[in-house]
């Protein structure tokens, strides 16, 4: 690939795939048959031609070092003749065409801390985003927390003993960049407060009518303050989802009291079975305990005991709080319902309870 | 002798096998000029494709203000006899049970007084006369109180209630609709006669959740039957629709929206996971014999459903879940709940604002903390899927 | 009841309807058993005593001169020890103990033009309106449009030969007051042209800004013309609800070649199974065509024969709809699907396809 | 030596049997003064509850607009090599499949420029170099397109495109999610880098109905795969399932969100209605050796995902029901229709608003209209149910 070119290269675009499939990938490119997860964290494709690709997933941080990442290529170029690859989900998978290889590769990766699991009925890892680490928006750390959650469900990841999938996601702020908005979990950083305003500065950073403009609910109004330029904020119609803030660094939000986790649930993606879905607020607000989240974690730990002890196979978590009702889950997960859970947004009437379908304790 | 008019376009309407409104109108013109007129007019209408009434003025009885619509041709010169043509709603007896004597003395007094048209009955329920001039509106209402019978709801008032049949011929009656209809419809007489609302205000009574009279599409307060406990079942009646050929797997089973049955083609036997039941009567309704509600009954109360204008049509939604309505400690708080909402919405609710458009436009949450209700997960489809919450409480810290 | 009063009465409310019920309703009262269809139009339930209750259903026009009620009074005298009612979709039933009277109520009211049904998998009668004959605000007839139907499918009324019930409905303007909107089939009467403004008049018997407030689009804005306070709409913005009109007398909004019906389809009330349903928009317009409205009469015929011979038992409209897809509806119909179809105004994105559940053809 | 920070909290993080990203921060740290500094200063924010991360800059490459994220500290003296710690997004190769060589590559690059941290993927895709200053961005783009490698999205731009595996090792891919994703990332090099659009534009592929790459929750254009013709049923497969023990009839039929299977437990017979079926995956996920998808495949192709800022969050809705994607005319009338698209949100979106929100504000059907698209009833969940349309032609009579 590298080719010293005197003058300055661009628009190449990322290196074609193809350079980089294995064998027998690439002799059986869009010819696979079958496959059987032969064992946690292990699956085998076979291909009409009858070939057969190994495939061991291993759990990884995603905040990866390059020694790491140096430590899985090696590996690769120990059983996979150097192949592997990377899931949507962050997963690292190692590719191999020789069954012997599964029990050494495992017991290697697993030996360097990363778990082979999260295929099938199972949790896999928890997409995420950035946090305090590297961005300027968050209201909760993302790797902390997702370690911390992960450290509590590890053995839902090793082991396929849940219903079905359960797809776990985390963004830091309202942003979400992590799209938690369909998972069967997530958890969503949240500011409770609304922004300060640097009035001394915003109009020279910031344009007013591109700030006000910003707000889904128009709570912020031009305004003069201090003979200076600026805008004034109606607090009761803030509900902190720090869009001006994005467009307007004078407008800060972040607040170490009020700052926090909210939890949702019953989202998923695929179209098996029910069509995609939104998760739905679970748990309004838990602040930030750092650096174990223990309320947070204990709350999801809940969450996935009552839905694995009362769902039916291959029923998402999403799936199964439709089947017996919501109040069910209220109920079952010890979780107080609140005047939070009620939507107020743009189309709240349409979540209101509009038919006489209840379950009702004799 | 009444002026002929020619109506070779409603006459279409005369034939064909359903019975024709256009031979009752013809039928009253013979004793009417009111409704003579109106042939003519509606011939008019027909050749035109336009309606040709004015928009209706304010007109009623004395000390009501509701019960009436004026109604005024806006070619009286030509049709003078409906000139004025207001109508008269009168409220319906529960459940629409009559005598043949009671029907005679309403009729008699709709004879003397107007075109001898009704409708049996109108939307809301009410017996509608049709078409009558302003100086019978005393007289007739007169006539009408002297035989017992008042008028019904009009303008922003509570509307004449209804109910479906319920007890009086339905096995599926979970609470007394017929005498719940008739306590709200008399308790709150002075609502229904004086406008002092925002807007409408309907209540409509269905004795199970097949909903027979359309409340949770209809009415602002809907009051749905439904039963607590599991469902009776007689075995033997099961077995006996299967052998008469009922497909139990396929148009029982599979129909329930829980998928709470199960069914065992060999043994031909049914079984409910009755805590997972929705009480969607599907399956009751398909075996009647076999199946019943509960014997713990009562009703779920749902709140604010209207028609499209202003902001969208809306079913009513679950305000309480379960309520022992029958009973008269329970109806007592009900009707404390009704007057606490009336009074929430009067005072904040904008003119022409249906409580339904209300709860939306001040959020469902504030609206339960105004009039005192707690929060439960009956209440929603599910919880919200957006973020935007607005955390009432937060904290303050020191260097504020 | 008639009892000389020398003063005023008022607030009597209607008469208790116990004194209505028929004695075999009062000795069962609560206590029926189960209910049997025994003939179309005619069914019988059972009471825990063992007592019988015979139901007549019989179609009627709603529209009744006081003379037809006096017949069914007569009947009902006759045959029912002067016990009828009627229902809340308008049909009148008699109500009798003796089995052997079914058949001569039958033979009697049908003499007189009313078809016996109308119960269980049948059509029965056409909710509805005023109409030209009595409102200011229809943009179609009422009882002409339901005449006209229902001669077309009375045989549907007669028998019971469809796979569920078919409520039909008709409102005669936007208000509504069938409240069809949640109906199998409704027919809804609709304007598609601006209202147009009696500025003369305007301010003298209307209130502008209650009329400006009136508009959900806000299409009408206070406006002086010729030197008269009044107001302006803007075209574009307005879709001829006719809440103006409503509001103010000098807004008028019916036109001749304008006005007429749409269909809508699917909607349900009932729990029974799936949840309470709105009726969602099949024809956008079809234009008036009195007195026998043949396009419209055509439109609802061959929606039904599409559903009673695709539908499985039990599914109502919009159940069998929602089974096969709203593709499937527009193909077997033969209705054109338009932009009008697709929603544009407040929870429009709700109504758009968001998941890959598709039906393809191959 | 680079300043020793001591981390209690931090430190908690290493414990525990998930692999520690602090682990990884120290192993960075022990090579890179940047990713020492990270570690005090994220210990801060745990100590504060609080982040210390300034709103980015604009920074970036000669000549593009995107692909960097620029990144500030706010206590730059206390943490001075994170002072400036700009984020690289590296365009990653369909798929994400690697080989060994390639990643040490990459490793070696950023070793010379940048903390040694990673995120081996950011969530839209790419892999993202965690960390450098302004005067490496020229260096570090050098070396990486010197060796074949290019920079992803950022800003409003088109973001880069990802995919399933698809049919690199997966029997249910349903077209070539690999080569149509590279394709259209070559194809648009120019809109991925040079930000021109109101606001980012993403594509994602997935192979099936299963979407493994998420693409109806997180794409502007959602790629899914699907098939025409009827599911393939291997008899003696599904015999062999319902031997092993699989309940059938309980996990396959009852789960069928079309009704359109049947099964009959004794002959162990599977049979389909495959115009009802809906191709929702489910019967096949769950018997992949006895079902799969049909030989006629090809794409739907849905539109407007995005997260909930500003209007609540949209999933994709159906644009084109089916795409024989793999085909190159269809491809390109694909890319035409994209191109069309770009074209009218340029000219009609506003500032920060994606195409999901747009779509919305003008109307799906002025939408379709101004990309010349006919309206179909797939890319509806149901027509309206409100009575508000807007006609746009009306008759006028004459005396107007
Ligand atoms: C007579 C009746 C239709 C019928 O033929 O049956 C009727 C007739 C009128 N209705 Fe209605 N409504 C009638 C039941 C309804 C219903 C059905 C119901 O109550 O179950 C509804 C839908 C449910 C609801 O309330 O939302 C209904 C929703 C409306 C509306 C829209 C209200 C809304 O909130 O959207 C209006 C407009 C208004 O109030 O300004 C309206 C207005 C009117 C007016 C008064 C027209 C007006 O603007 O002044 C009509 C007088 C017609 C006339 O000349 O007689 N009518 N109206 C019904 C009353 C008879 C009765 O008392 O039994
Ligand atoms: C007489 C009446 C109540 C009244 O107080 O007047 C009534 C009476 C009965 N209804 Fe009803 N329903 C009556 C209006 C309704 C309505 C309201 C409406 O149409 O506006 C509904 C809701 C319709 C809807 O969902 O849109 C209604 C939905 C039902 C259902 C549910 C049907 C379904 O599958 O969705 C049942 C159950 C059944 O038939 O299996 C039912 C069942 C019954 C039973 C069998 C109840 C019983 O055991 O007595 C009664 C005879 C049924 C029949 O006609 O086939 N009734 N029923 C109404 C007769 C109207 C008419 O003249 O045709
Ligand atoms: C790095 C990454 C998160 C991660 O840790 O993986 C990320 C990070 C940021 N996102 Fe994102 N987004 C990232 C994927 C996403 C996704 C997921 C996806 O693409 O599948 C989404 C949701 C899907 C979507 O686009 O709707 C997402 C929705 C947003 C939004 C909200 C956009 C919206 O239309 O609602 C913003 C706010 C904005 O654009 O102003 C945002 C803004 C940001 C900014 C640039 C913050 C800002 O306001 O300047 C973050 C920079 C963080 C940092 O310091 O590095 N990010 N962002 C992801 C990109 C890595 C990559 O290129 O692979
Ligand atoms: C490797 C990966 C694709 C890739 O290109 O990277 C992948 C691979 C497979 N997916 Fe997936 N899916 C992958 C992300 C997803 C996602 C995306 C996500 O989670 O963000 C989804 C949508 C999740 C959702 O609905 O919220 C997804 C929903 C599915 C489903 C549907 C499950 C369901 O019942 O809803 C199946 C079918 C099944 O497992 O029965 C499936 C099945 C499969 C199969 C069996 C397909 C095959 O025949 O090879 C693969 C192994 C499954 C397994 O892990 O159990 N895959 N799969 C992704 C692995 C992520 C990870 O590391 O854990
Ligand atoms: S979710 Fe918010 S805080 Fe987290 S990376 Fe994205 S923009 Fe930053
Ligand atoms: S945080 Fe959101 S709601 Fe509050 S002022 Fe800013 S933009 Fe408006
Ligand atoms: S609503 Fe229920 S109780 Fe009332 S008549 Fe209908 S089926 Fe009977
Ligand atoms: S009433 Fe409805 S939900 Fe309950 S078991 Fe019967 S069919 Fe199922
Ligand atoms: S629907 Fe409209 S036109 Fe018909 S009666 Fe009601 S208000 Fe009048
Ligand atoms: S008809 Fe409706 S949309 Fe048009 S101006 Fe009047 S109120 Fe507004
Ligand atoms: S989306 Fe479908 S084709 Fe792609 S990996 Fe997942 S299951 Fe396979
Ligand atoms: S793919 Fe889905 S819809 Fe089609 S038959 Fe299988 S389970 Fe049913």
């Amino acid at each position: 690939m590298a080719d010293a070119a005197p003058q300055r290269i661009t628009d190449i675009g990322p290196p074609d795939f193809q350079q980089f499939l294995p064998p027998v990938v690439k002799a059986n490119y869009g010819k696979w048959k079958y496959h059987e997860i032969v064992e946690p964290g292990v699956m085998v494709h076979v291909a009409e031609s009858g070939d057969e690709l190994y495939t061991i997933r291993a759990g990884s941080p995603r905040l990866l070092a390059i020694d790491t990442i140096r430590f899985y290529a090696d590996l690769a170029d120990k059983y996979c003749d150097g192949h592997l690859r990377f899931t949507s989900r962050h997963n690292v998978e190692f590719l191999t065409t020789k069954k012997e290889n599964v029990a050494k590769i495992r017991a290697e990766i697993e030996a360097n801390g990363n778990p082979v699991g999260g295929m099938g009925r199972s949790i896999t890892s928890i997409v995420h985003t950035q946090g305090w680490v590297h961005c300027h928006s968050a209201a909760t750390d993302a790797s902390g927390v997702v370690k911390a959650v992960m450290d509590e469900v590890i053995d839902y990841f090793k082991e396929e003993k849940l219903p079905a999938k359960c797809r776990i996601a985390l963004a830091c702020c309202l942003n979400m960049c992590g799209a938690v908005h369909c998972s069967d979990i997530a958890i969503l950083g949240i500011h409770r407060k609304p922004p300060r305003i640097d009035h001394k500065n915003l109009d020279k950073i910031c344009e007013i009518p591109n700030l006000s403009a910003s707000c889904p609910t128009a709570a912020i109004r031009p305004a003069t303050v201090e003979g200076m330029p600026s805008v004034e904020v109606i607090e009761e119609q803030c509900m902190y989802c720090a869009n001006c803030f994005t467009v307007c660094p004078a407008m800060p939000i972040a607040d170490p009291e009020n700052d926090g986790v909210s939890i949702w649930v019953g989202g998923k993606v695929s179209n098996a079975r029910s069509e995609p879905q939104f998760s739905k607020l679970a748990i309004p607000f838990i602040p930030n305990n750092p650096p174990r989240w223990p309320e947070v974690t204990e709350a999801i730990v809940k969450i996935i005991e009552v839905w694995a002890a009362n769902a039916r196979p291959y029923e998402r978590m999403g799936e199964w709080i439709e089947r017996v009702g919501w109040p069910r889950f209220f109920k079952l997960t010890g979780i107080p319902f609140e005047k939070e859970h009620i939507d107020d947004f743009k189309h709240a009437g349409l979540s209101f309870k509009r038919s006489a379908h209840l379950t009702h304790e004799a | 002798m009444p002026k002929e008019y020619k109506t070779p376009k409603l006459d279409e309407l005369e034939k064909g096998p359903w019975p024709s409104f256009v031979k009752e109108i013809k039928l009253a013109a013979k004793k009417s000029e009111m409704s003579n007129d109106l042939l003519g007019q509606l011939e008019q209408s027909y050749n035109e494709k336009l309606g040709h009434w004015k928009h209706g003025g304010i007109v009623g009885v004395m000390g009501y203000g509701g019960g009436v619509i004026g109604r005024y041709s806006d070619l009286p010169d030509k049709y003078p006899s409906v000139s004025h043509f207001h109508t008269i709603r009168v409220n319906q007896p529960s459940g629409w049970f009559y005598t043949s004597d009671a029907l005679r003395t309403i009729c008699d007094i709709w004879e003397k007084h107007g075109s001898g048209l009704t409708n049996m009955h109108g939307s809301t329920g009410d017996m509608v006369f049709l078409g009558t001039t302003t100086d019978h509106l005393e007289p007739v209402f007169k006539d009408l109180t002297e035989a017992g019978w008042d008028l019904g709801g009009s303008g922003s008032d509570m509307r004449t209630p209804s109910c479906c049949v319920g007890p009086g011929r339905c096995e599926w009656a979970c609470y007394d609709t017929l005498q719940r209809c008739y306590d709200i419809t008399m308790r709150y007489q002075d609502e229904l006669h004086r406008p002092a609302f925002p807007y409408k205000w309907k209540f409509k009574f269905a004795g199970c959740p097949n909903d027979c009279v359309a409340s949770i599409a209809r009415a602002d307060i809907s009051v749905i039957g439904t039963w607590k406990d599991d469902i009776r079942v007689d075995a033997d009646q099961v077995k006996t629709y299967a052998d008469e050929g009922l497909d139990i797997f396929n148009d029982v089973v599979l129909n329930c929206p829980a998928k709470c049955m199960r069914y065992d083609g060999e043994k031909k036997e049914i079984s409910i996971d009755n805590k997972d039941c929705r009480r969607c009567m599907h399956c009751i309704n398909v075996m009647p014999k076999a199946l019943r509600p509960g014997v713990e009954q009562g009703a779920t109360i749902l709140i604010g459903a209207k028609a499209p204008i202003v902001e969208g049509a809306l079913l009513s939604s679950v305000l309480i879940p379960f309520l022992d309505i029958d009973d008269e400690e329970e109806f007592e708080a009900f009707c404390d709940l009704i007057e606490e909402m009336q009074d929430v919405w009067c005072e904040e609710g904008k003119n022409r604002e249906r409580v339904g458009e209300f709860i939306q436009r001040v959020g469902m949450g504030n609206f339960l903390e105004a009039v005192g209700v707690e929060p439960i997960p009956e209440m929603v489809a599910y919880p919200r899927d957006n973020p935007y919450v607005f955390y009432e409480d937060f904290y303050e810290d020191e260097d504020e």
